[in-house]
């Protein structure tokens, strides 16, 4: 590894949550991702940003193996959390998954009632013991996700029936509820309004606090105004990963400043 | 010339007109090279003047079809050889029969030999009308042909004409389903009218006795409460075809949908459609010839005396394997619309693969399965060989599913085989019990294709 | 000749005999049908509709579109042979072929039992002596008979052999209740009402016009009771049995020599207007009243053949071809 | 809201390894494996059936393809009077064996061999074949020859291995005599009372040739109809209740076809009863429907750019169907109509209904004869109590399934060899 | 009319080939083209441009007539082709599409052979009496659509087995081939990479000495380069139509500068 590789792996201090090392992601013959080495820090946000089909999304899903739900992907390397490989034997991919939750582009809440869907999680996992504690979780996760005002009246109502900026804080507030301790998010805001798009980078702001958060985004006004560290993908391939002010003012590689500038993508 | 012979005649001179059409305007199409002078292809003003030509002679040929033969037979029989005929009409119309058989040489020899007599009068006149017949054709193809063969002109719109004459022979051909709905419905409303005049509808549908007897005598109709063969249809195709056919079609769905390598999944469904495809009279015999059998065996060796082999079990499993492959199918289009965000978000979750399915996939595809087990029940009520081979005659009110219950599609073939009297109450009641069933499978269709397309349009 | 075009001078002839009526007859028919078409004639289009239900079609008229023959279980009734006279069916020529019997009969493997008329009587009949039928059990007929469900298969209202059923056993069961068999002069409909109605509450089942189907039925149901054609019971003897009526088994000597109580003779109805207008119709009856000979194909498939005397007269029957009148029925 | 003290889960973070977790993580994967295997089941189960079913069938059918034989040996010139071989030859060869009488010279060699009981033996039907034998080697009728003809169906059950006592010492005393041979009679036959005399050849042409018309019918009527409704028709009220109607009348149970074909073809319009052209009619009510809605659907696959193309250089829309979406169209529609044809073919409740259920020894030999069809021959001979029958029935299954299968065989491989995605 | 407006119509010299006046377009009660007139002129290319939705493309289907084929489309105003109202009763839409003809945004070839494709409209119309003929018009329009080099080998292969750039060729020389007056160009180029592009707009700078031609872009650099004519479109309100130099360099209304500029759209 050389040295400039070396500097990309871990961008600034903290404790690194999760850590990959020389993943390739293939679906099929295709190769998505190529030698991607990273390390995700707690109680911090990282971004990553790069043109459509750069991988972002692939390797997100590597990180609590989601990519197992489709039969063509193949991932090689190393993922680690809490510095155990994730795709050990041992591991197990239920548990894995309760511990490093996700939120997706499109707001996804199931069909069933707003405290169902919060209550979800925790009733597969067994977190709780009994109706008060469930709902004690339930109003905790939707106050965390900034939505219990909202909606506490119609806890009954379905979660389909909300806006959608407010499905996805729901899917925010279901994925909280498991208590997990990293939280994958691929393109949130990018089904929502500005006004939705604020209330979720806010929310993000305020949770950031207790977990480690990856975030995808298209946006590079949101990476730099969520995110403490950025990472760049470009076609498979990890260009830049640093403290994201630098990577916005200072990018060491021309592809990141030719991107950021708006030169292509 | 037969009416065939005509027919082709017809076409014939048709394909000639068609020639001369084109190649009219084939002449102008060269001189005309600017294209906006001349409207259609020449094979169109083909077409035009082929259409004209045969159409009216068509309309001919089918009403000479229908008054020639009794010209013919005037003729014949005017001759000297009709006066040794019998009277009797009925021999006296085989004979003329059997001398037109062998007038046209359909038949060599006679049965009767008066027919022989006849067939020189039958064949003389036959040829002069055949003559007559043929001349008329060909007339009638000459002067529209002609007639149309002269409005062949640059600017005329051949094309648009012939194409709406195709345009509305495919309307045509979409209202035969109309016609066909329509018919259904008359021939049963005008049948279960006669019969409901003469036996209550109160009485038929809500009467617990079913002992259809064929006379209208003084002492009343009772005999047709069909209620119990409304419990047997239920009894047997709702109920015990259900409770076979929905949790095996349905985690047949689910295995093969989420579960199940593609290449077993590529083997496996076409197995499961052969199951529908097995005809219903093979399920029949099966059931009648081995499963009740078995049933009725079992039920006596553990105790149930009054097992009957007809038992409504045998019928309803049986019906329930056949329905298997229609319920799974349904699921499996139901589940698949079922947006993937939807497991992905639970799978996201930390929930198994089961979990998922159960708490998630199985709930949001609820309604489109639903609508699908309605689809399949109103097959299973409809479904006649399985009950008519395998179900009882005995119109009994029972839920031992060992003991026989009757369905309305087997009272059905019963009374209209055998038998018929269309004066008769037994007959008619048939045709009540055909409407009732019809009205119940096309409600419970309309209710599940709206269930499902409600269901549908929720996840596009 | 606008007659002619109305009476079939188009709708014209046909080349094969067609025949309708009786189930029970239907297998004799069948076996004549195969061997006639067998010797180089064409063959026979047969349908068993039962006895009524053929005469109903046999009647309807003279012509192509009518069945030629219609096969009995039981004579032609008066009203029937006014109905064809009605649609001009005026020549009927009349031809008993042989005797057949009722017989009640179970699968072998049933418990054995006899039965009298009245016992069958009172458990088919919809109002034994004018009440409501509330029998359930054989036992409850008469305790010296089983402990089993009453289910019987028999035949449908409009079939001879229920006729026949109604006429030698449950009416002679019916008369011997004093009562009853007064109600006859003072009251016919309430008497027919109480000696012919039969139970529709399940243990009476109608099975339509196919014997086949209740000798099936009886094989797998061992406690039921069937009632069809002598034949029928002839030819299935390994799987079902007679039940003696009045203490008389069914068996071809005692239908013949009339002991048993449920014999009756079958007979086939022709028109003779279609005499030489539909190819081999007489032969077919001659070939018929042939077969039904002692030594005949029909006496093995189960028929019993006709005293002498009036084979002698059937013989001579078909040959002339004499017509009903009308007079000798009732 | 970020107090801990209210919060029950911030202050013990979820132990993920804990023994309670751990048990449950355990039974949730066990419940897993439960849930896969009973999917599996469902599947392996209702295969199972399948497999059962045909089992059974072949398993009796197989046996309907034999006979058992007798040899019977036939002095012809002794017993006939020393008849001429060329009397049997050339235009009226029938008529002169019908006047040889067959059945009583056969009678007479059994007799002879026998003994007079011998007749018990072989099926009442046998001396046809002795017939048909001389009518193929008129040569025949001037030697002695070894006939080997077909037991009677009770002893032929029992040499097949199921028999009842009588009929096992009658295969004690000829068990060496007893012979297997080919049932060419089932091929080539029609309806008969006698098992042994049976044969599909009546119920299969019977059914080709009802086939024949519903193919005439719906075929034509459903593409044109599936044109016009996906092509051409405007959106409004009474495009809908054609399609309205068409989506019913696909689900009404075929019952109710046999219902409208005898209300309508047989009492209103006087048919012929049994007729294969009223089959046909009626089944072609019944197929049209499938072939319209399969036909939308196909045409319905066609991508609109091809349409636009076709358009936008100047074809007129009659053009654009009948030279690109037609064409294009055409593997799925055949499908759609093979499968609805298969669905004609195995359907009997609606022939019930117009009578084609008669007995009728003899094969069709025009739209307008009496007729039957397989499907409704194997429901006649179900009825059957003569055990003969029973394998004599599975045996027609298995033509019948024979025929389904190839059908939706060929249906299958067309969809996958057209299945074109745009 | 105002002046201003009255400019728009006709941008520049040359005898117009086709005419619209006061077009207005329906969508059942929405209106998506508004008063828009506009002269096409022979010999010359038309580049309509405007951001997504402003109705270019159901302008442009008016021209020929193509919007017949949405039942819901009603089309009010006046368009003429050499002066016939194309809209009138006595016009044969087949004959006006064969005059006026049409390539699309997705290369459309018919799974037919390359043959088959260009012989199509020559054969339906019968502009060929003969095989020689017909071939040497498909020889003809495959050159001109600078096809022929590479296909000529293989004329008999599908059409659709031939890569994008070389279908969409193949359906210009299609429309070619019926030897049309006007060729509309719905963004031709969209589905293509910039190597087929660029053989594309060689092709129309080659063509259009022969053709008027109508063509919508979403490139204004295409726009640029092919055009010598555009028509600027906003909210299906014709903005400003004139001289390509003109509109690019010195555009008159606001709404366009702002467009060219990349302001919005
Ligand atoms: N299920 C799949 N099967 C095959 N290839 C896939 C699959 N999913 C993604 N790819 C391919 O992998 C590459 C990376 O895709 P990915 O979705 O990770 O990109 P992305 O950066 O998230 O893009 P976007 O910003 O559009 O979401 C793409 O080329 C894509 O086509
Ligand atoms: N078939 C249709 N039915 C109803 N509305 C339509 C239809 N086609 C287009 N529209 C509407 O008409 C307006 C103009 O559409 P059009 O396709 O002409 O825009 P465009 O300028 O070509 O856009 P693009 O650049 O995306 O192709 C849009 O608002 C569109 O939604
Ligand atoms: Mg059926
Ligand atoms: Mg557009
Ligand atoms: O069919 P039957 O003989 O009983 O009339």
């Amino acid at each position: 590894m050389t040295d400039v590789e070396h500097s990309k792996i871990s961008a600034g201090e903290g404790s690194p949550k999760m850590t990959t090392r020389n993943v390739d992601v293939f679906y099929g013959d295709k190769q998505a991702i190529k030698d991607v080495s990273i390390d995700v820090n707690m109680e911090n946000v990282t971004a990553f940003i790069g043109p459509s089909g750069c991988g972002k999304s692939t390797f997100l899903r590597c990180l609590n193996r989601m990519n197992d739900t489709i039969p063509i992907a193949r991932v090689t390397g190393e993922i680690t959390l809490d510095g155990n490989d994730i795709y050990a034997a041992n591991m197990d991919v239920v548990q894995l998954r309760a511990r490093v939750g996700m939120v997706f582009q499109k707001p996804n809440p199931f069909p069933k009632s707003i405290y169902d869907n919060i209550a979800y999680g925790p009733r597969i996992h067994g977190l709780a013991t009994g109706k008060e504690e469930l709902d004690e979780i339930v109003e905790n996760s939707l106050q965390r996700a900034g939505l219990w005002g909202e909606v506490k009246d119609r806890l009954l109502d379905s979660g389909t029936a909300l806006s959608g900026g407010q499905q996805q804080r729901l899917c925010i507030a279901r994925a909280i509820a498991v208590d997990p301790e990293v939280i994958l998010m691929d393109e949130p805001c990018s089904a929502l309004d500005p006004i939705a798009t604020a209330k979720i980078e806010e929310l993000i702001h305020e949770i950031r606090g207790k977990y480690a958060i990856v975030i995808v985004t298209h946006n590079m006004q949101q990476a730099a105004r969520v995110s403490q560290r950025t990472a760049f993908f470009h076609l498979g391939e990890l260009i830049e990963y640093g403290v994201t002010s630098d990577i916005f003012t200072n990018p060491r590689q021309e592809k990141t400043r030719d991107y950021i500038t708006g030169r292509y993508g | 010339m037969t009416g065939s012979a005509l027919f082709f005649l017809i076409i014939g001179l048709g394909g000639i007109a068609w020639i001369f059409g084109r190649a009219k305007a084939r002449r102008f199409a060269v001189v005309k090279s600017d294209r906006s002078a001349i409207h259609s292809r020449p094979n169109y003003h083909g077409w035009y003047v082929a259409l004209w030509a045969i159409a009216p002679a068509l309309v001919f040929l089918t009403v000479w079809n229908f008054t020639s033969p009794s010209l013919i037979t005037d003729a014949a029989l005017s001759s000297p050889a009709a006066e040794q005929l019998p009277k009797d009409s009925f021999a006296r119309g085989s004979i003329l029969a059997e001398a037109r058989a062998i007038a046209n040489g359909n038949q060599v020899k006679a049965f009767n030999p008066l027919s022989q007599s006849m067939v020189e009068p039958y064949r003389a006149a036959t040829s002069y009308y055949r003559t007559i017949g043929g001349i008329a054709a060909a007339l009638l193809v000459f002067a529209f042909g002609v007639f149309a063969w002269l409005r062949v002109k640059p600017e005329m719109r051949a094309r648009t004409k012939v194409e709406r004459v195709t345009m509305m022979v495919l309307l045509f051909a979409s209202l035969i389903a109309i016609v066909t709905t329509v018919g259904i419905f008359l021939s049963l409303i005008f049948e279960s009218a006669r019969f409901f005049s003469m036996v209550s509808p109160i009485e038929f549908l809500f009467g617990t006795e079913w002992n259809p007897k064929a006379v209208a005598g003084p002492r009343g109709q009772s005999g047709f409460g069909a209620i119990p063969l409304f419990w047997g249809t239920v009894f047997i195709g709702a109920i015990i075809a259900m409770i076979v056919a929905i949790p095996l079609g349905l985690m047949s769905a689910i295995y093969l949908t989420q579960y199940a390598h593609s290449s077993f999944r590529a083997w496996m469904k076409p197995i499961l459609e052969v199951l529908a495809g097995v005809p219903t009279v093979v399920y029949g015999y099966f059931a009648a010839l081995t499963v009740a059998p078995a049933l009725r065996d079992f039920a006596v060796s553990i105790g149930i005396s009054s097992a009957s082999s007809e038992s409504a079990l045998a019928a309803g499993v049986v019906m329930g394997i056949m329905i298997i492959p229609f319920v799974s199918s349904m699921a499996d289009d139901s589940i698949a619309a079922v947006p993937s965000a939807m497991r992905d978000g639970s799978l996201a979750m930390g929930a198994t693969k089961s979990e998922t399915i159960k708490k998630v996939l199985i709930p949001a595809a609820l309604p489109g399965v639903v609508g699908g087990v309605l689809l399949a029940v109103s097959r299973a009520i409809g479904e006649t060989m399985i009950v008519v081979m395998a179900a009882g005659l005995a119109a009994n009110m029972t839920a031992n599913p060992f003991q026989s219950v009757t369905t309305v599609t087997t009272q059905i073939v019963q009374l209209l085989t055998g038998d018929q009297e269309f004066d008769s109450p037994k007959t008619l009641a048939a045709f009540a019990l055909g409407l009732v069933l019809f009205i119940v499978t096309l409600l419970l269709n309309l209710i599940a294709l709206r269930v499902v397309k409600k269901y549908r349009e929720a996840y596009e | 000749a606008c007659q002619d075009q109305a009476s079939g001078g188009q709708g014209g002839t046909r080349s094969e005999i067609r025949i309708v009526g009786s189930s029970t007859v239907f297998p004799f028919a069948k076996a004549v049908a195969e061997q006639f078409a067998g010797s180089g004639n064409t063959s026979p289009i047969l349908e068993s509709t039962g006895t009524g239900g053929g005469m109903k079609l046999f009647c309807a008229g003279v012509g192509a579109d009518t069945p030629d023959i219609a096969n009995a279980s039981r004579r032609m009734k008066a009203s029937e042979f006014e109905d064809c006279k009605k649609n001009g069916v005026t020549d009927i020529v009349e031809i008993q072929i042989g005797i057949d019997g009722i017989a009640i009969a179970q699968a072998n493997d049933g418990i054995k039992f006899a039965l009298t008329p009245k016992q069958v009587y009172e458990a088919i009949a919809e109002k034994p002596y004018g009440k409501k039928n509330e029998t359930k059990k054989w036992s409850d007929v008469d305790s010296s008979l089983p402990d089993i469900a009453i289910s019987v298969y028999g035949p449908p209202s409009t079939s001879g052999t229920r006729d026949a059923l109604t006429e030698l056993i449950m009416e002679v069961g019916c008369k011997t209740d004093a009562a009853t068999k007064a109600l006859k002069d003072s009251n016919e409909d309430e008497y027919k009402a109480i000696c012919h109605d039969v139970r529709a509450d399940g243990a009476y089942i109608d099975a339509g016009e196919n014997d086949n189907l209740i000798v099936q039925k009886l094989k797998a149901n061992p406690n039921s009771v069937g009632i069809f054609g002598y034949s029928f019971l002839e030819e299935n003897t390994d799987s079902v049995r007679g039940i003696a009526v009045s203490g008389v088994e069914p068996t071809y000597d005692a239908i013949a020599s009339g002991s048993y109580p449920g014999a009756r003779p079958l007979y086939i109805y022709m028109k003779k207007q279609h005499v030489g207008v539909i190819p081999g119709l007489a032969n077919y009856v001659t070939e018929f009243v042939n077969a039904g000979g002692k030594d005949g194909y029909l006496v093995k498939a189960g028929l019993i053949a006709s005293p002498d005397d009036m084979r002698a007269k059937m013989t001579e029957a078909a040959k002339s071809q004499p017509t009903l009148t009308g007079s000798e029925l009732k | 809201m970020n107090n801990a003290a209210q919060s029950p889960v911030d202050p013990t973070p979820t132990n993920w390894q804990g023994e309670a977790m751990q048990k449950r993580i355990k039974k949730r994967y066990a419940s897993e494996r439960r849930f896969k295997a009973i999917g599996l089941c469902a599947i392996v189960l209702s295969a199972s059936f399948l497999a059962f079913l045909l089992i059974v069938m072949v398993g009796n059918g197989f046996k309907g393809f034999t006979q058992t034989e007798l040899p019977l040996e036939v002095d012809f010139p002794a017993l006939t009077g020393s008849a001429k071989a060329s009397q049997y030859e050339g235009a009226n060869a029938e008529a002169n064996i019908n006047s040889l009488g067959m059945q009583n010279i056969i009678g007479a060699a059994i007799d002879i061999e026998y003994g007079n009981d011998g007749s018990r033996l072989f099926s009442a039907g046998a001396w046809q074949i002795a017939k048909a034998a001389v009518l193929e080697n008129p040569k025949l009728v001037e030697q002695k020859t070894i006939l080997y003809l077909p037991v009677e169906s009770e002893i032929d059950v029992a040499y097949k291995g199921d028999g009842s006592d009588g009929a096992e010492k009658i295969i004690t005393q000829f068990g060496n005599k007893l012979s297997t041979g080919f049932n060419w009679n089932f091929l080539g036959n029609s309806d008969a009372t006698d098992p042994m005399q049976v044969g599909i050849w009546g119920a299969l042409k019977g059914s080709l040739i009802t086939m024949f018309i519903t193919l005439l019918l719906a075929f034509p009527v459903g593409v044109l109809a599936a044109l016009y409704l996906e092509e051409y028709a405007p959106k409004n009220r009474y495009t809908d209740l054609i399609e309205v109607s068409i989506n019913n009348l696909a689900a009404v149970p075929s019952i109710i076809f046999g219902l409208l074909g005898l209300a309508v073809f047989l009492n209103v319009f006087g048919l012929p009863r049994s007729a294969a052209l009223v089959g046909g009619l009626t089944l072609a009510l019944m197929t049209m429907p499938v072939i319209v809605i399969s036909g939308r659907n196909a045409i319905k696959a066609v991508p609109p750019s091809i349409r636009e193309a076709a358009l936008g250089i100047g074809a007129s829309p009659m053009q654009v169907v009948f030279h690109h979406v037609l064409p294009l169209a055409l593997p799925g529609i055949l499908t759609g109509t093979i499968i609805g044809m298969a669905r004609a073919l195995g359907e009997t409740a609606p022939l019930l209904m117009i009578g084609m259920r008669a007995f009728i020894a003899t094969p069709p030999n025009g739209v307008t004869d009496p007729a039957t069809v397989l499907p409704v021959q194997i429901f006649l001979w179900s009825d059957e109590v003569n055990r003969g029958f029973v394998e004599k029935t599975s045996a027609a299954i298995i033509v019948l399934l024979l025929f389904l299968l190839t059908m939706n065989a060929v249906a299958i491989y067309l969809r996958n060899r057209f299945e074109t995605r745009w």
